[in-house]
């Protein structure tokens, strides 16, 4: 877990979702957002939907960003949003990138599946991060600013 | 057998009640019927079998790794592998709820598969299938099929698969934690594999030959040769003392030829020595080769040149059985097609570069004599840890960061140990951590990473390492900075 | 020049001018308005300049073969494997008819294939399109363009294509004679590459560089490496004879990655070495690797292992060009998107292996002495029968099979000799037939091949010769007989 | 040009026809299919329709097995049939094999055009070689007992 400092653009939290062990990705997205200027909460690999929002609540998050890598993206995430807004944390911007689904699926499918469960963004593995660092700054920024 | 103690007999026994009545599909498990039925498994479809006599004929077998949720789609998987995909020995991959013993998030996989008419599974939930649906898959093919997985306790996927007629067994006490889990205790995992192997040793003395094979490429990303070397051997030390005599061990390919060469020539003679030296003498071991493990181009061409370089480097390397991947492999699990691509495309190149062989030279005795040295510092500083017991070593080594496994996700690794490519694309230790590497190998090390940061104008650092993770997926080996690669017309694009 | 003459100005002025008139669109082309034109190309698409730079930085670059009948489909498909096939340079590949002359037929191609809708021939009728088009072409691309063929008399379609901006052009008197003709006396055509050769010269002399290229491959199949070096030497030196200062000698992968890489290090050193020796001294020699020309296997998944192969050789050989194959090459003229496939899996493999290198042995020490010898007989034998004259000796070699290629349709080729592969797959000679390689040399193929024969149980006969032109399309490199195949799970299917 | 004796099946011409030079097939078909035991006319690369039934005429030949491999292959054959009734040949055997179009092109769409043109039998370059040799034998046999 790293900070900083005051010039964050935000405070995220990090981690791979179900019982995903690839570690690679999310020690990088860990690096990245950190020097980009965002306040990063990591929580590893294999952590529970509670999990996310547990760390989200206590440290007043922004954006929950979810991995997933191994192929149950679609059993893991479902309920994330409902949980979410069970828990009070109804807007919260919530992510979602890497191998979603199982199988080489056309992204527009995936994308569609997880925004109908309540996910502001999918990306794709091979997604650009510094575009995804630009918009997580603007969706913060609106969210902030009670845009959204 | 000097550092290392068999588990008794009974308290073997004993365990197994526990295990067994776990989950439902326990009970079917009957020791004595599935050892009757083993035996009458014909030869052909032994595992061990086929790997000694890959061994020799200096023979590279070519196995994929595959597994869906529900038992027809799997079989037909298999066999449509075996026969579009020439597969010499098949897989099946157990997801990864199965891995970390959710089998009610395993049924429920299973039960959405069926709704969706399509697997939502990363794997062939075996333990919920149970012995009767394993012997179903086993019975279908023609050839040898392993349980490939990553799973800390797998002591009831053993018990169901070995009765369910699978002939061999991955994985091992280290390498199916440390890259596979979280907050499993390194303790625990040895502990539960000390059981796996115990039941493999169990058939063995009941004339059953189960091949044991630990996981060698651990987290797949920039591993250096001396660390999964060192943890292979150490899992090919535990099985052994459980009575395990038909064992592989495995390495995932670095990227460098020499690198790769040297490493398994290296694994194959210190693997024996510390086998030796410890005592065993009546074990077969072979090795397997994974073709790249770490993160793969998106493109499909891309990806065949990728597969197509660690077929090259498995042939050369005299491994006697090589892991493929599919052209699919940056997206998702493969569908049979691209599965069978990847392996036929290996074929194609086992076979021209059958007659062929990598010459001597003293870059390849070079790196192999470096890899000794490492390797037995390692295993010294683990001897020394274990006060005369290996176990007890591995535990303490990885507590301290004697042992340490680049990026892997375990609380229970010391996570310290930074790898990094030099400028010939060797793979080297950027930061050692805690590993006991001595000065003049690690002075080596940084002089060879210097050589590159001189090359390429930029400090040795931690941006190496990131650019070095995503290099081959970007379509190279090294991670240069943008500026300063050495293509000039093809790297403008 | 101690050996060849450079053709006088006035002849090749007054030969031009039957040249110019063979066919309508000869008319258009203007030597002092071409020559300008060609002056005004930018750097970036100078074919000699790029060759240079990858020479001077130790780059591999990438070419495909392409070519359709109709301009804008041409345009397009050069386009895509520019930017989806990363090209460093592109080809103009020549149809058939053209290629023998055949402008009437070529027209009918052309507008069967308006017709069609789709591209009936297989290749680019450059002369029937003309200057103008040809330039639509060069001038809609970013990368430097050759023209490739198989033309014996290639006289008119070098006039239009340099006028139309080409700033490369394959081919010679033999290499485009003997593998691609049948009733072409070779005086004939090393008369008419004298005339292409000394219009580059011309081109030179007035300060533009064209880039010549001999084609390495000849048959393709199973040719051994001193017969394509000899042939691409004596083309070199006719070039250079006539002015040409960029040349680009070339070798078809046989196979063998030993032989491929001394083969690519002598035809470096053997061509710098006679064309000093000639008194030749301000060219710049590249060379040219052709990933294999012979068989493909159909299966596509193969096929990118075959081409992967060939980029492994490529690298390894230290060659500034590699011609690159498609998985479509079994079959027929690849699609577009083939064809870019073929090229990403080599850029992925170029870039995997660019810091890699082969380490020096024994092995590649010894191929490399085997192959300078070999040639130099042959040049000898050349050297001799032309009584101190290059292409006199030439003509001769052919006639009496001193320069013998294998499996060539051309009626001035002996045809006598018989090429095999040895135990270890490098390619041998079973008959030299009249090749004055000398007994030391023949004894050491013989042996090798023999060594080989033992091991199929067989005798070295010509079966051995059918089953290696079929081996790679069939998944090997060398043609075993069915049951002595060293791989024996895998060959069992 | 060979010739196994009396116990031949057949008198075959062989040949590339139009303007193409792949000469390792042919070679390799001449070397089989005198083997097999037919009287083989190789006639090489670069063949006319006119050389072929030229050819044909002289040995007074059963078949004509025609290569193309270099795309040409449908203008090249057009006529083919045509020209053999014409020239007093209508019922000679005719073969064609080989890369016959341009571009990887399904079989069946090759072997139909190829058909319509009035050849008797269609192959594509993988063909089993000991299997045409048995088509052939039986066609031959056809032809000579009148049964086609
Ligand atoms: C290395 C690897 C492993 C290692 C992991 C070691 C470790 N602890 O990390 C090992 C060998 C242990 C492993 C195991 C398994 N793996 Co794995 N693995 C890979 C591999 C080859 C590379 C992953 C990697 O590290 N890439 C490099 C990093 C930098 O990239 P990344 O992980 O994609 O992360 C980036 C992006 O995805 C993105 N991203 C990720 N998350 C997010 C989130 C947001 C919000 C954003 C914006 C971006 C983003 O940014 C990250 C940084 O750039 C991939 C295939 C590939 N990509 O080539 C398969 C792959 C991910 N594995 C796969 C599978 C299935 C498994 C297994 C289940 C085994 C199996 N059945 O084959 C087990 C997992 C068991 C478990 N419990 O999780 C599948 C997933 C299939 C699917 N989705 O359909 C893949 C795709 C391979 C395949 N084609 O089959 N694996
Ligand atoms: C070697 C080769 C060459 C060599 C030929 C040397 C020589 N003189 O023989 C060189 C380099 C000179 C060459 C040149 C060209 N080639 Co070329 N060549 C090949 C290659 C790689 C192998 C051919 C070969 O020798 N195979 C081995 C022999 C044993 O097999 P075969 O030729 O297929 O013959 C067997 C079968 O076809 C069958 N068969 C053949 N005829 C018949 C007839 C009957 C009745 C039966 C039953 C069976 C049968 O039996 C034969 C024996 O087993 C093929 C691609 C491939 N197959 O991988 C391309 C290929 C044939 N060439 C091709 C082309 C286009 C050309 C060129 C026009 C250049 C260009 N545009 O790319 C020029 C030809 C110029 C000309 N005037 O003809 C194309 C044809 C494209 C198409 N049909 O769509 C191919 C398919 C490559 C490709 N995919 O683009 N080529």
């Amino acid at each position: 877990m790293s900070n900083n400092g005051n010039t964050s653009k935000g405070k995220i939290v990090l981690g791979v979702i179900g019982y995903d062990c690839h570690s690679v990705g999310n020690k990088i997205l860990e690096v990245f957002f950190t020097e980009k200027g965002f306040q990063v909460t990591n929580l590893g690999v294999m952590v529970s939907q509670d999990e996310f929002i547990d760390a989200a609540i206590e440290t007043a998050a922004d954006a929950i960003l979810v991995s997933s890598l191994y192929g149950h993206g679609l059993i893991d995430c479902q309920g994330f949003r409902d949980r979410c807004v069970e828990r009070g944390m109804e807007d919260i911007i919530l992510y979602v990138g890497g191998n979603l689904v199982v199988g080489k699926t056309p992204f527009s499918e995936v994308e569609e599946k997880f925004k109908q469960m309540g996910f502001d963004r999918v990306f794709p593995p091979d997604v650009d991060l510094e575009e995804v660092a630009r918009l997580l700054e603007q969706d913060i920024h609106a969210r902030r600013t009670g845009k959204h | 057998m000097k550092g290392l103690e068999r588990i008794q007999k009974e308290a073997f026994l004993q365990e197994r009640e526990t295990v067994l009545t776990s989950w439902p599909t326990g009970k079917d498990v009957d020791l004595k019927e599935a050892i009757a039925y083993q035996k009458q498994i014909p030869e052909s479809k032994r595992f061990s079998l086929a790997m000694e006599e890959a061994k020799r004929t200096k023979t590279l077998l070519t196995q994929p790794r595959a597994g869906v949720a529900l038992p027809e789609e799997h079989i037909r998987l298999l066999k449509y592998l075996e026969v579009e995909g020439e597969a010499d020995l098949l897989p099946t991959t157990i997801d990864a709820y199965t891995r970390q013993n959710r089998y009610t998030e395993a049924q429920e996989g299973i039960e959405k598969s069926q709704a969706a008419g399509k697997s939502l599974l990363n794997g062939f939930p075996a333990v919920n299938h149970g012995v009767k649906v394993c012997r179903q898959v086993t019975e279908a093919v023609a050839r040898p099929v392993q349980v490939r997985h990553g799973t800390p306790d797998a002591r009831l996927l053993a018990e169901i698969t070995l009765a369910g007629g699978f002939t061999s067994f991955e994985g091992g006490g280290i390498s199916y934690n440390i890259p596979y889990a979280k907050k499993v205790p390194l303790e625990q995992s040895i502990k539960y594999w000390k059981y796996v192997d115990a039941l493999v040793g169990y058939y063995e003395e009941e004339g059953v030959r189960i091949n044991r094979e630990p996981f060698g490429p651990l987290t797949g990303t920039l591993v250096p040769p001396c660390i999964s070397h060192a943890v292979g051997i150490l899992e090919g030390l535990f099985a052994l003392a459980q009575g395990v005599k038909s064992i592989t061990l495995g390495y995932g390919q670095g990227g460098n030829l020499i690198q790769d060469v040297a490493a398994v020539r290296t694994l194959r003679q210190l693997a024996e020595e510390y086998f030796t030296s410890e005592g065993f003498t009546d074990y077969h071991l072979t090795i397997v080769f994974h073709q790249w493990m770490g993160g793969f181009p998106e493109d499909e061409a891309k990806a065949f040149a990728v597969i197509g370089w660690g077929t090259v480097a498995a042939v050369f390397s005299g491994a006697e059985k090589v892991i493929v991947k599919s052209p699919h492999e940056a997206f998702g699990i493969p569908t049979k097609e691209a599965n069978a691509e990847g392996l036929r495309a290996t074929r194609q190149l086992i076979h021209m570069l059958t007659d062929q062989s990598m010459p001597e030279s003293s870059e390849l005795t070079r790196e192999s004599d470096l890899i000794r040295e490492e390797v037995k510092a390692i295993l010294d500083g683990v001897w020394k840890l274990g006060e005369g017991n290996w176990e007890t070593g591995t535990i303490r080594a990885f507590q301290s960061g004697v042992l340490d496994v680049p990026f892997a996700p375990s609380l229970f690794n010391l996570g310290k140990i930074l790898p990094a490519r030099d400028n010939d694309g060797f793979i080297r230790i950027l930061q050692p951590g805690n590993v006991p590497l001595g000065n003049k190998i690690l002075a080596y090390h940084r002089e060879r990473l210097e050589e590159r940061a001189k090359v390429e104008g930029r400090p040795v650092n931690f941006q190496m390492v990131t650019d070095d993770i995503y290099a081959i997926s970007k379509g190279h080996l090294v991670g240069r900075p943008r500026s300063s690669s050495s293509i000039k017309i093809g790297s403008q694009r």
